[in-house]
């Protein structure tokens, strides 16, 4: 519980997240390690740190995953704590474990408030204990197939079956008819077992028209718990967040004081430090219960940052230090609209295939309101091993609606070639009438995929105009060429010029 | 110097008529357009046409002669057509007659499984590879019922985008 | 005073202001008209906007301050309002005139407004009936050298000698002493009567350790008028604003409310419509007087934005259609601290010389509480006719000390090469001492000079490390030229071998 | 290969001892470096050294044998010397016991005034050439006293960085 100033951090991650995270060091005055694979020297996290060690091969098991690697370059570097970001390692109690036994401050929870959260039925029961509001379901894992049918009699459908080590959406089942119930429920446990290793599962109450609501959280280590308040992150698709926005556009104060109160519960339970995310699930009418905990900072936590003036990464370090939160919960407030729009590398029109490459030209939004959070650069290839996410876009503005028109500004200036991207896709959810309206829920994408997949209408002339780009482009490489060979011809005789002339013609 | 160029299923002659700086005359098929065209940077080009501002860019994409082109809002894979092209047309029209299935990777990525061999009989929508990428298993199938014919990548590779990685006829 | 909706607006300007106005009015749905010199055809204002007309030669009084080849287009392009930026015309009454009488919409005051601002003398008796304080001085041109000795024998000196038309420093003497007298307002007369044709001055107390403040206004035109708060612009070379910021670090409520009032009130007493911003002189004790009224948008108008919550382009336009204000002054207040820095192309090593030319690479710095407002881009070249500015950086951060912070990553972040830049001169100033306390006026380039222009001390490796990558860089380009020759040679027998070798060891 | 490299006063001996993939070892002098060394764009290199992270920029100045070389703080010009400069350097060398002095323009701008004519005996400090860039004039002054014998630029010429304007003997 002493303070402690952190003079050097490694940053277990790559990526957006890595770049986003030695900025704020860099402020600090806090020096920065990088670690990298082989797929990542020329990443921008390792150009950006002060320092840079590779740990392995590309596969992220190999490198970004593997805990000695990393804990060994911290020593060689003497740093004295580890941000591991979101996904690799950051939700890993081994890996913080192993940071306090090696006297290396883990940026993040203590391992035993990630094990409390990371099994969904221990979270489960925590909550239930702590009187945060949980689905209706199973508080135990279901192994047996006579319980689960008893179960899902009491509960009444429609239910969702999960699997109890589950996470991105596998072994997962939506049964909504009475005579899906049995095979559903032996595919998920079939599922489960060939994914995690162990088939046990549990039962819920499937809400319908869902809306993903999560809550920011911080906890100091002096047993301080302060909400930043909601992210609506509704629009999904495959269970994979597309866009964000903060406050939410059903949310109303009262029910929001509510769940904040319900997610400083939620982390207190678990004895949280540090920045955290209370998931829940909400109805139309705005019934909520708790889903799970994030136990690391997200992906979307720019818009909180946004909307309520926090740097969180700067707030998780300092909590790390050991000094108290420097705000209460009164302090803080919501100010104006923030929306982010996740950008992938990939063919939105090819089933949103993956499409990792080379960039040929970035340009990146800038002016009023806008924050890009990227770490590609004009020239530089994205590998095929990692997330395809090329970076984050978040505005701001007064309102929800001047957001919008900011976002779709923003995405119009947003220039990336060389790998398809899904700027187009995004723009086209900023255009449409439920999302602009504020009326959506997690079947949004689903619902509007037409609208969102259709072919925007061309101005008059711009195949041509493209036409003739090509072809002054062309000529020009043609010209190029001849002028190459000619210059060489000039200075070496009529040989050369004769093959000079039949090479420009016969190779480009 | 006139061009052929193909954008989806239209051929279009274009051809300069005219050029003073920026200023030039070019044709379209029938259509004259004056427009004045820089080239700002490594393949962007501005163009203003009848006032406005249009900004386009032209990629290279597999070889010198197939561009991919985007504009504000629209991209499209233009290709020039010359003599070498059109003979490789011919051939490809004369071969398409066996009937042909080439499968390419439409992005990099690395092979994970190949669970056919050259010479296996494969029917229509049988998965013939499988290939990873940013965490995301792609399975490619037969477009056709036939034989293997050739499979130039094996499990374990890294391999390009657009490289062929299973024929069969 | 009738509403009326404006539908596209004719940018009369170029460089990063021109693009800033048109992001703002494409959010608004607003059509944008860019117009363009010989020299600009390639500037991202041309690329960015919806259309673009060529109007004339570099030289800006045979382009950018054409009137009538601007009002050409806006006929031509059907545009229903003009925004003309800041310089060229945007003071320029007799436009402003034209636009009225064209039934053009001139995006800022009337004529008669700018006509009551725009001379100094005027200006000043203006104030004083409005009940504004103004510097101890001449409320009358002075014309005659035996009134002006007598005028600086009641002052007491120091004084300050002012061209009445002048401006950017031209016409301008500060007199310590009795001897300079005489000498110093011949000078300023006859400096004053080359650059405006007219040597009319006039003289006032001259404020030791000053600090320029200036507020910033909205009017409407149902009568309406809010002050968004103070700026600090002190830090200035040669009268050139360097870095801004707000709040000032000098400020205190009870000033600033009362500054606030007088900068109202200047603005009404020339019922002001539309953004502008009110000038003062404030001296250690936090006495104020009245400087001047800029009747425009200002280049650091951002740092108001981002702490405000505004966006003062939209705004201008609303009122512009004849909207209310949508706030009172009770509705506004400052959040947090912003900080801007404006880059130069200029060579800080070489007494500031302009550096104009091509960008081989630029790379934006981006990330939380960052905003760079440019409009370069990788291979464009600026030009030699206009300003030097390429962009303006601001940061906004919950205190000064962290915004300092950010500035500092910020600047960076920021590379540009090809020309050479003010960047590495600002970060000194970020980290002077000076700065870092708010402990500063006018006078702090100047005192500072030193330690700003010092060099920085390299690490122990840097130049051996600079001088591998050259001998990499320089192999590379080597081994590029013999394989090509080679590649040749290889097609076309041996005696090119032999040439391919001499070329390569001899042109390089 | 070894090269010879000028940077301020000093002159280095920098050659390539060993290289596998990015990992290359380059002696400096009598120093030697084992660095991890990539290019990562145009001219751009990143640079691994005992761990610490160095972003350098080497950038083509006036010909391919000149280079100004950014690190983050620090700004180098860098001269590359073979056979033909040693040449070109001794000539100068034997040159500059005329005592000839070149007058160059430090950035692009135009021409605004030259107040003196080839042959025009010049004091030193007197302005020989006034250069106008950004709405900012610059004079330019003789560096010593002596006779104007070149100026190859003339009023309202429009000039690039480093051009010759004024050639006193």
């Amino acid at each position: 519980m002493s303070q402690r100033k952190i003079k050097k951090v490694l940053i277990a991650n790559r990526g957006e997240i890595a770049v986003r995270i030695i900025r704020s060091c860099r402020e600090m005055g806090i020096h920065t390690v990088a670690v990298f694979s082989d797929a990542d020297r020329t990443a921008m996290h390792v150009r950006y740190a002060g320092e840079a060690y590779y740990i392995g091969p590309s596969p992220s098991n190999e490198s970004y995953l593997s805990i000695d690697k990393i804990i060994e370059v911290a020593k060689l570097s003497r740093a004295d704590a580890i941000h591991p970001g979101y996904g690799f390692l950051s939700e890993n109690a081994t890996f913080s474990r192993r940071c306090r036994e090696e006297g290396i401050k883990f940026i993040g929870p203590s391992p035993e408030a990630i094990e409390g959260m990371g099994d969904k039925i221990t979270a489960r029961k925590t909550m239930i204990a702590a009187g945060v509001p949980v689905v209706p379901g199973t508080t135990e894992k279901v192994t047996d197939e006579d319980e689960a049918l008893k179960v899902i009699g009491e509960i009444g459908l429609p239910v969702m079956i999960k699997a109890s080590a589950g996470g991105g959406g596998k072994g997962m089942r939506l049964v909504k008819e009475q005579s899906q119930i049995v095979s559903s429920l032996r595919g998920a446990r079939s599922e489960a077992k060939s994914a995690f290793g162990d088939d046990s599962v549990y039962i819920e109450k499937y809400i319908e028209s869902p809306h993903h609501i999560e809550f920011q959280i911080l906890a100091d280590q002096h047993g301080n718990t302060v909400h930043l308040f909601e992210r609506e992150c509704s629009v999904q698709r495959r269970h994979q967040k597309v866009v964000e926005e903060t406050p939410s556009p059903v949310m109303n104060p009262e029910v929001r004081a509510k769940m904040g109160e319900y997610a400083v519960a939620a982390a207190q339970a678990v004895n949280y430090e540090g920045a955290g995310t209370i998931e829940f699930i909400m109805d139309d009418n705005l019934n909520f219960y708790f889903l799970e905990m994030n136990t690391r900072l997200q992906v979307e936590h720019p818009i909180t940052e946004r909307v309520v003036g926090v740097d969180l990464v700067k707030e998780q370090i300092r909590v790390a230090e050991g000094n108290p939160l420097p705000f209460r919960q009164e302090d803080l407030k919501q100010t104006g609209h923030a929306i982010e729009c996740r950008i992938y590398a990939e063919d939105t029109d090819n089933n949103f295939m993956p499409n990792p490459g080379k960039i040929s030209h970035i340009t990146e939004p800038l002016g009023l309101g806008v924050r890009c959070d990227g770490y590609v650069y004009t020239g530089y290839t994205i590998p095929i091993y990692y997330d395809p996410m090329i970076s984050k876009l978040i505005v701001w503005a007064q309102t929800r609606e001047e957001a919008i028109q900011r976002m779709r500004r923003a995405l119009y200036e947003y220039k990336i070639t060389g790998v398809k991207t899904s700027i187009k896709f995004l723009e086209r959810i900023m255009e449409s009438e439920d999302f602009r309206n504020g009326k959506y829920n997690t079947h949004f994408i689903e619902k509007n995929l037409k609208f969102l997949l259709a072919e925007t209408e061309c101005d008059l002339y711009c195949e041509d105009l493209a036409l003739i780009a090509t072809y002054v482009d062309y000529m020009e490489k043609l010209e190029k060429v001849r002028m190459t060979i000619d210059h060489a011809t000039v200075r070496h005789g009529s040989d050369w010029k004769q093959f000079g002339r039949r090479h420009a013609a016969y190779r480009l | 110097m006139e061009l052929e160029l193909t954008v989806n299923d239209r051929h279009a002659k274009v051809r300069e008529l005219k050029r003073e700086g920026n200023i030039a005359t070019i044709a379209v098929d029938d259509d004259i357009y004056e427009v004045d065209l820089v080239k700002v940077g490594n393949g962007e080009y501005s163009i203003l046409y009848k006032g406005k501002s249009y900004n386009i860019e032209v990629i290279e994409s597999t070889d010198p002669k197939h561009y991919s082109v985007n504009t504000f809002y629209f991209s499209y894979n233009i290709e020039v057509i010359d003599a070498e092209t059109r003979y490789m047309q011919s051939r490809e029209e004369a071969g398409g007659n066996h009937g042909e299935n080439i499968i390419r990777s439409p992005m990099p990525g690395k092979v994970v499984k190949i669970p056919v061999n050259v010479g296996d009989q494969v029917e229509k929508g049988q998965t013939v590879i499988i290939v990873a990428a940013m965490k995301m298993e792609s399975e490619f199938k037969a477009g056709k019922d036939g034989v293997v014919v050739e499979i130039p990548v094996k499990e374990g590779d890294t391999i390009d985008g657009n490289q062929i990685m299973v024929v069969i006829e």
